[in-house]
């Protein structure tokens, strides 16, 4: 468990923030511009020194009485702006944390080392290897720094927005690594993005931060279906998780079938063994409303669902549907035209079309064991 | 006469008499009279280039003699206006200073003037090579630039003793000394010019420098006066 | 060639001294700039101000205070005394402190200036990356505050060979221990041997002034480029 | 219109760009990290100086003999990382530009004044408007470099990334005021961006950058539609626009209808006038194809359409449908399943359909008249 | 009370060569040490190099060939004849000249370090924000320079108040004229007129050091966060 809790004030800005989270896989603070996320991650690296209590898996790292120094806590920091160090070429700026991980090492049992070629590839450092950081573009910068937290071998990696300069692509290349990296090197990793997509994606939980408090925890299943309703995710993005297990894969057509409770659903290919259990991120607006089910159409995910319940405002755009589907729930959104026409009504039986497709390669993903995917309270 | 100023150099050992001289003849003569200090070396190459002083009182017979050779005093205004007496000089007030001591040596460091820019330091050494010491004491020898900061050598305990001017012992009072019999070097001639003909206070104060009050004054302060 | 053999030992001397100077005036200032540029006690600006006093007094009078401290009734008699020596006046290492002591605001000044430039972040990313404050301060902050260190050197150094009214006071002008260039080419001017004393004016000159070159290439060429 | 034509080496890297875009809205430099967009926006600002050309609205800025001061260009330059003067307070760094157009323009013919207190509040600037730059966080700073860019009333803004440290929300706020700006103030702006969701609805046309050259230049709607099989945009935001008329306004329910080549779409409501020409990116993943118009269905849209061209790789998971609706066609991604068994062939007549939802409010956009919107060669 | 009154003149006299002089080193510092900083031009670091060398000589020889070139035969001479003086040497002006002289590389130096540590980028904010180089110069460069102009005033200023050889050269000691507080302090000292001699040192330290410490102060209140 990474068990935190801080209060105090920096400035004019109050910040009283208290979680308990596990201390494995992806924790997200989450919340808008100025609402004391860096502050957070600057006090469990130990940066900034506010009254409170910290302890990571039970090793105090503050209370009352102590206050264990940022370099003895072994927690690699993403700076929200690439702090490297000026005089250092890329490689010394790698090489910083990684020769003082390894001399640490020699004294206590050998960790897992990380593998510096495969950083370097990932990264795609290669290129400017011997360049200062003041010839690098912007994201070529961030990017390197993410390497030489990595490089370190920390016990707790605290990640500032690490992706917000990298296009897309690059993206998609990094975020699969960490995932692996946070499971593997039993890394837990405490991660602020202002990209839900990001967040959906990597976190196991999320912290949600407002005014300096956190307002909301929970796994990242639970907080993505909360989050729409509170400001700071917009409507677009609002979505639900669903479970299931692999059922079988599709290699001539490159579809893989999960099994969600009974029924079949058709996603894009998944590299993982047939009965993996995983994870599905289905967003409220990819979700349509049949009330017969609808042939010749290219729609592929069909679900039998009954409805739970509706939610229009007078006022509103579009109303909100949530549909049972087995035990687990999902979120319609659709127009209140349609909601009149197709005259929907609680308990009412009904189909969801989810275009298979909803489900990108990139962003389905996987659930680790229950235990490390638990909620956090 | 009209009150007149003049600007006149001092050689710095000459300090303390000079403003005494100053302020007598001021009221004598009603001339007003600002010593300038410094090392006369320092001194004379302001002279040469073109310092406002209308007369220089050196510590040595050489410089006035240049300034004289290169035109730069009033021609045959030159005379010596005092004799520096050299004095062996100790903090210890028990200490018994004589050539005994000398040759005894019970200090660590002996301090004497620079004698390649100071003639009180050109007199301690032929003081000690008329004793015949130079040789000895010669690695126990520390000099200073000029008497002023020889002296401080030994005022500070840094040294032990040291060869000084008779007329700083007078300023200082406290300490044991020897005054070293003139005998035992040449004489420590010190010399002044008129550098500016017109000046009727600076003429009028080399006068007093010889006249019998000038003389009483200047030998109070520790100097002989010529015959 | 004889006036050079005869300005040789003071020559040799200089360097010495110079040298040694500012190896200590670096030794000192370092811990001394680095407290200056991040300790938070009210007080420390009194410290900085006081490290500038000794330029305030001029250097013969700077140098008798000196001297009564190096002196035997002073501490550095005191400190001699541990070696059997009577005083540090007159000594070399009297000398050295001497001249630290009057050369080091303009040591302390521009590392301090330098260390207080370094962005946090540098450290606290170092402290992230499991460098202990010690080991950040010898990988990151000295290294970044290289300009500085470059900048003291140079003064200190150059202020060195031109010091004089201190090391007179406290030297004792003894020829091959504490007699310096500064020293001869004073001697020089004051009896008027003018060809000797342009000879050593303008030896100090060059050769400072390629010892300075280098120093201020050498922090060009290995500027950080920020 | 901006001419521009840079070629010459920076550090390591060769940069020989060379484009012509209208100097009216929004130019996207869209690219990977490390490409050059940021090279390129300092040599447009004359922070750079390579050889080349460079002029903006007939006003020669660079040429072999020219070379226009940087202060002298009027050039807003919002970097990459925010470089606020730390030894001003928000305000002052605000009022650093302002003053010095308002000093410039009392020597011309007097410009249209932007509104300070409008700007600062959009921003959200007014909390901590008397604090120095080093107290504000991540997205602060950036939030008081755009306003600071903007105060000084450019006549041409560069954006590095303005928005890559904000929040969704904040985003939302700020986009359309931006796409606002650069119609109202005549002020063209070039614009850097990961963000492809950004770009299309910010952009009206995109430069596309590779290795230092431009790759593809053209309106968003057609380089929306190239840039999916191109590297740097993730398969899962390809696009198409569509042009269409507003036609009606439904108050009640809260949408509104758009004329789309005689059919009838349904969006989010517009606040904008019936009879204004609109733009709307339709993703290729949320357009389903049906052979019957299904009936007792949520999905608002459902199109006449023709299917044209069919590209669906042996190894590929999806296969692309292009359709035509009217003269305007859109992309459909389905899975290599449905295609089979819907047995789709070029010149099959079939229904399009789009969730209406999928037209956000908040990316919905308008298209500006015709001439400034068109393609840029 | 005597005492006072007698050293009133020259402490009075130190004051406003202090003062001009640290005006005039800024002044001329300004944009010597911009140059040093910012220009591309290879040969900039001979320049460096070449104002610090005053340093290197004893300051009585350096007195000496500055007394040669402000005399009635040098240039100083010269510039003098035009409004009908005979030789700069002696007068009032001659001092801050050749304090500006002596003083000059404590001044540019930490100014140049502050300016180099400037971040282009702020400069090219400064230009995309309308500002002109020379705008930007004074609205940007010069305020965040600031600790290095302080660390330069304070240097300088204090090494003027303690200068002494010098001025001794080339100033006279002329009563009112060119005779400073550490002339007088040196005639005290020299004269063993010990009481006056502690008066005036202390008098002098005490003084300098509330000035220093005041100006410390002001960079602390002022001093950029970055
Ligand atoms: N030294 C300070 N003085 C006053 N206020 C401060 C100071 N430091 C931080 N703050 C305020 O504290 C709040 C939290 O800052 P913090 O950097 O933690 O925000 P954040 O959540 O990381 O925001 P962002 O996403 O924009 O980076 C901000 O409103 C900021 O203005
Ligand atoms: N001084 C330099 N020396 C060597 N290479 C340089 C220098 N400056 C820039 N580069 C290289 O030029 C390329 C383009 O840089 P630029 O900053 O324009 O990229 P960018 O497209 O803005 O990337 P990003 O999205 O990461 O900010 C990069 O590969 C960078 O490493
Ligand atoms: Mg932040
Ligand atoms: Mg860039």
């Amino acid at each position: 468990m990474i068990e935190a809790a801080f209060k105090g004030r920096l400035g004019g800005f109050d910040l009283d923030a208290c979680f308990a989270v596990p201390a494995s896989g992806v924790t997200a603070l989450f919340g808008p511009s100025g609402s004391g996320k860096t502050s957070i991650l600057r006090c469990l690296a130990g940066l900034t020194q506010l009254d409170g209590r910290l302890s990571v898996n039970g090793e105090v790292w503050q209370d009352a009485r102590t206050f264990v120094a940022p370099h003895r806590r072994e927690a690699g920091y993403v700076f929200q702006s690439a702090t490297l160090f000026p005089h250092l070429s890329v490689a010394g700026n790698l090489a910083y944390g990684e020769k003082r991980a390894a001399a640490r090492r020699r004294g206590a049992a050998s960790q897992p080392v990380l593998d510096r070629d495969a950083i370097i590839d990932l990264l795609g450092l290669a290129p400017f290897i011997d360049r200062r950081p003041s010839d690098l573009s912007g994201g070529e910068r961030q990017r390197v720094a993410i390497g030489r937290a990595l490089l370190a071998a920390p016990r707790l990696l605290l990640m500032d927005e690490p992706l917000s300069a990298l296009d897309a692509m690059t993206k998609a290349d990094i975020l699969p690594y960490l995932e692996r990296l946070a499971a593997v090197a039993a890394m837990p990793i405490v991660y602020v993005s202002h990209d839900i997509g990001e967040v959906a994606r990597l976190a196991d939980r999320i912290v949600q931060i407002a005014g300096g408090r956190v307002v909301g925890c929970g796994s990242t299943a639970d907080m993505l279906e909360r989050l729409g309703l509170e400001a700071g995710v917009p409507a677009f993005e609002e979505s639900a998780l669903l479970t299931g297990v692999i059922a079988s894969h599709d290699t001539a057509l490159r579809l893989t079938r999960v099994d969600c409770g009974g029924q079949s659903l058709t996603v894009p290919p998944l590299d993982l063994p047939v009965g993996q259990t995983i994870r599905v991120r289905v967003r409220a607006r990819d979700v349509a409303i049949a009330l017969q089910r609808p042939s010749g159409i290219s729609i592929r995910n069909i679900l039998d669902a009954t409805i739970l319940t509706i939610d229009a405002a007078e006022d509103a755009v579009h109303g909100d549907v949530v549909l049972g589907i087995g035990d687990a729930r999902i979120k319609s959104r659709i127009t209140r035209e349609a909601m009149a026409e197709l005259a929907l009504k609680p308990g009412m039986p009904a189909f969801a079309l989810i275009k298979s497709v909803s489900f990108d390669g990139r962003r389905g993903y996987t659930a680790r064991d229950p235990e490390t995917g638990a909620d956090a309270r | 006469a009209n009150a007149d100023t003049a600007r006149i150099a001092v050689a710095s050992n000459f300090t303390s008499a000079a403003k005494a001289l100053a302020d007598e003849y001021a009221a004598l003569s009603g001339h007003a009279i600002t010593p300038s200090y410094g090392a006369t070396g320092a001194l004379y190459l302001q002279i040469s280039q073109g310092a406002p002083y209308a007369a220089f009182l050196a510590a040595d017979q050489a410089r006035p003699a240049l300034l004289l050779q290169d035109d730069r005093a009033v021609p045959g205004s030159g005379f010596t206006y005092a004799i520096g007496e050299l004095a062996l000089f100790s903090r210890d007030a028990a200490a018994a200073l004589g050539p005994d001591y000398l040759k005894q040596a019970p200090f660590e460091r002996i301090a004497i003037a620079d004698p390649a820019t100071a003639p009180y330091g050109l007199a301690a050494m032929q003081t000690l090579q008329s004793l015949g010491l130079d040789a000895v004491l010669a690695p126990r020898i520390v000099r200073g630039k000029n008497i002023g900061q020889t002296f401080q050598f030994i005022w500070s305990g840094a040294a032990e003793a040291g060869f000084v001017a008779r007329s700083q012992i007078a300023d200082a009072g406290a300490g044991a000394h020897w005054t070293v019999p003139s005998s035992l070097h040449e004489p420590i001639a010190q010399d002044a010019v008129l550098l500016d003909a017109s000046s009727v206070a600076a003429r009028g104060f080399l006068a007093y420098l010889r006249s019998p009050a000038g003389r009483a004054t200047i030998s109070r302060h520790g100097y002989a006066t010529p015959e | 060639m004889a006036a050079l053999l005869e300005i040789w030992p003071a020559v040799a001397l200089t360097l010495k001294l110079a040298s040694v100077t500012t190896l200590a005036l670096l030794v000192l200032s370092t811990p001394l700039a680095w407290w200056l540029a991040r300790s938070r006690v009210r007080w420390k600006e009194g410290v900085a101000a006081i490290v500038a006093m000794p330029l305030v007094l001029p250097p013969t009078a700077l140098g008798f205070y000196l001297l009564l401290a190096l002196g035997p009734d002073g501490p550095g008699g005191a400190v001699a005394g541990l070696w059997g020596g009577r005083s540090l006046a007159f000594t070399f290492e009297g000398l050295v402190i001497g001249s630290v002591i009057y050369s080091l605001p303009f040591v302390v000044q521009p590392i301090r200036n330098a260390f207080q430039a370094i962005d946090n972040g540098m450290l606290e990313a170092a402290a992230s990356l499991g460098a202990s404050p010690w080991d950040a301060f010898w990988s990151v902050a000295v290294p970044l505050a290289r300009t500085g260190f470059l900048t003291g050197a140079v003064l200190g150094f150059a202020h060195t060979i031109g010091e004089f009214g201190v090391i007179l006071m406290i030297g004792g002008d003894l020829p091959g221990e504490t007699r310096v260039a500064s020293i001869a080419l004073y001697d020089f001017v004051e009896t008027l041997q003018w060809g000797k004393a342009h000879l050593l004016a303008g030896g100090m000159v060059v050769f400072a002034f390629l010892v300075v070159l280098t120093v201020l290439l050498m922090d060009k060429r290995g500027r950080v480029r920020q």
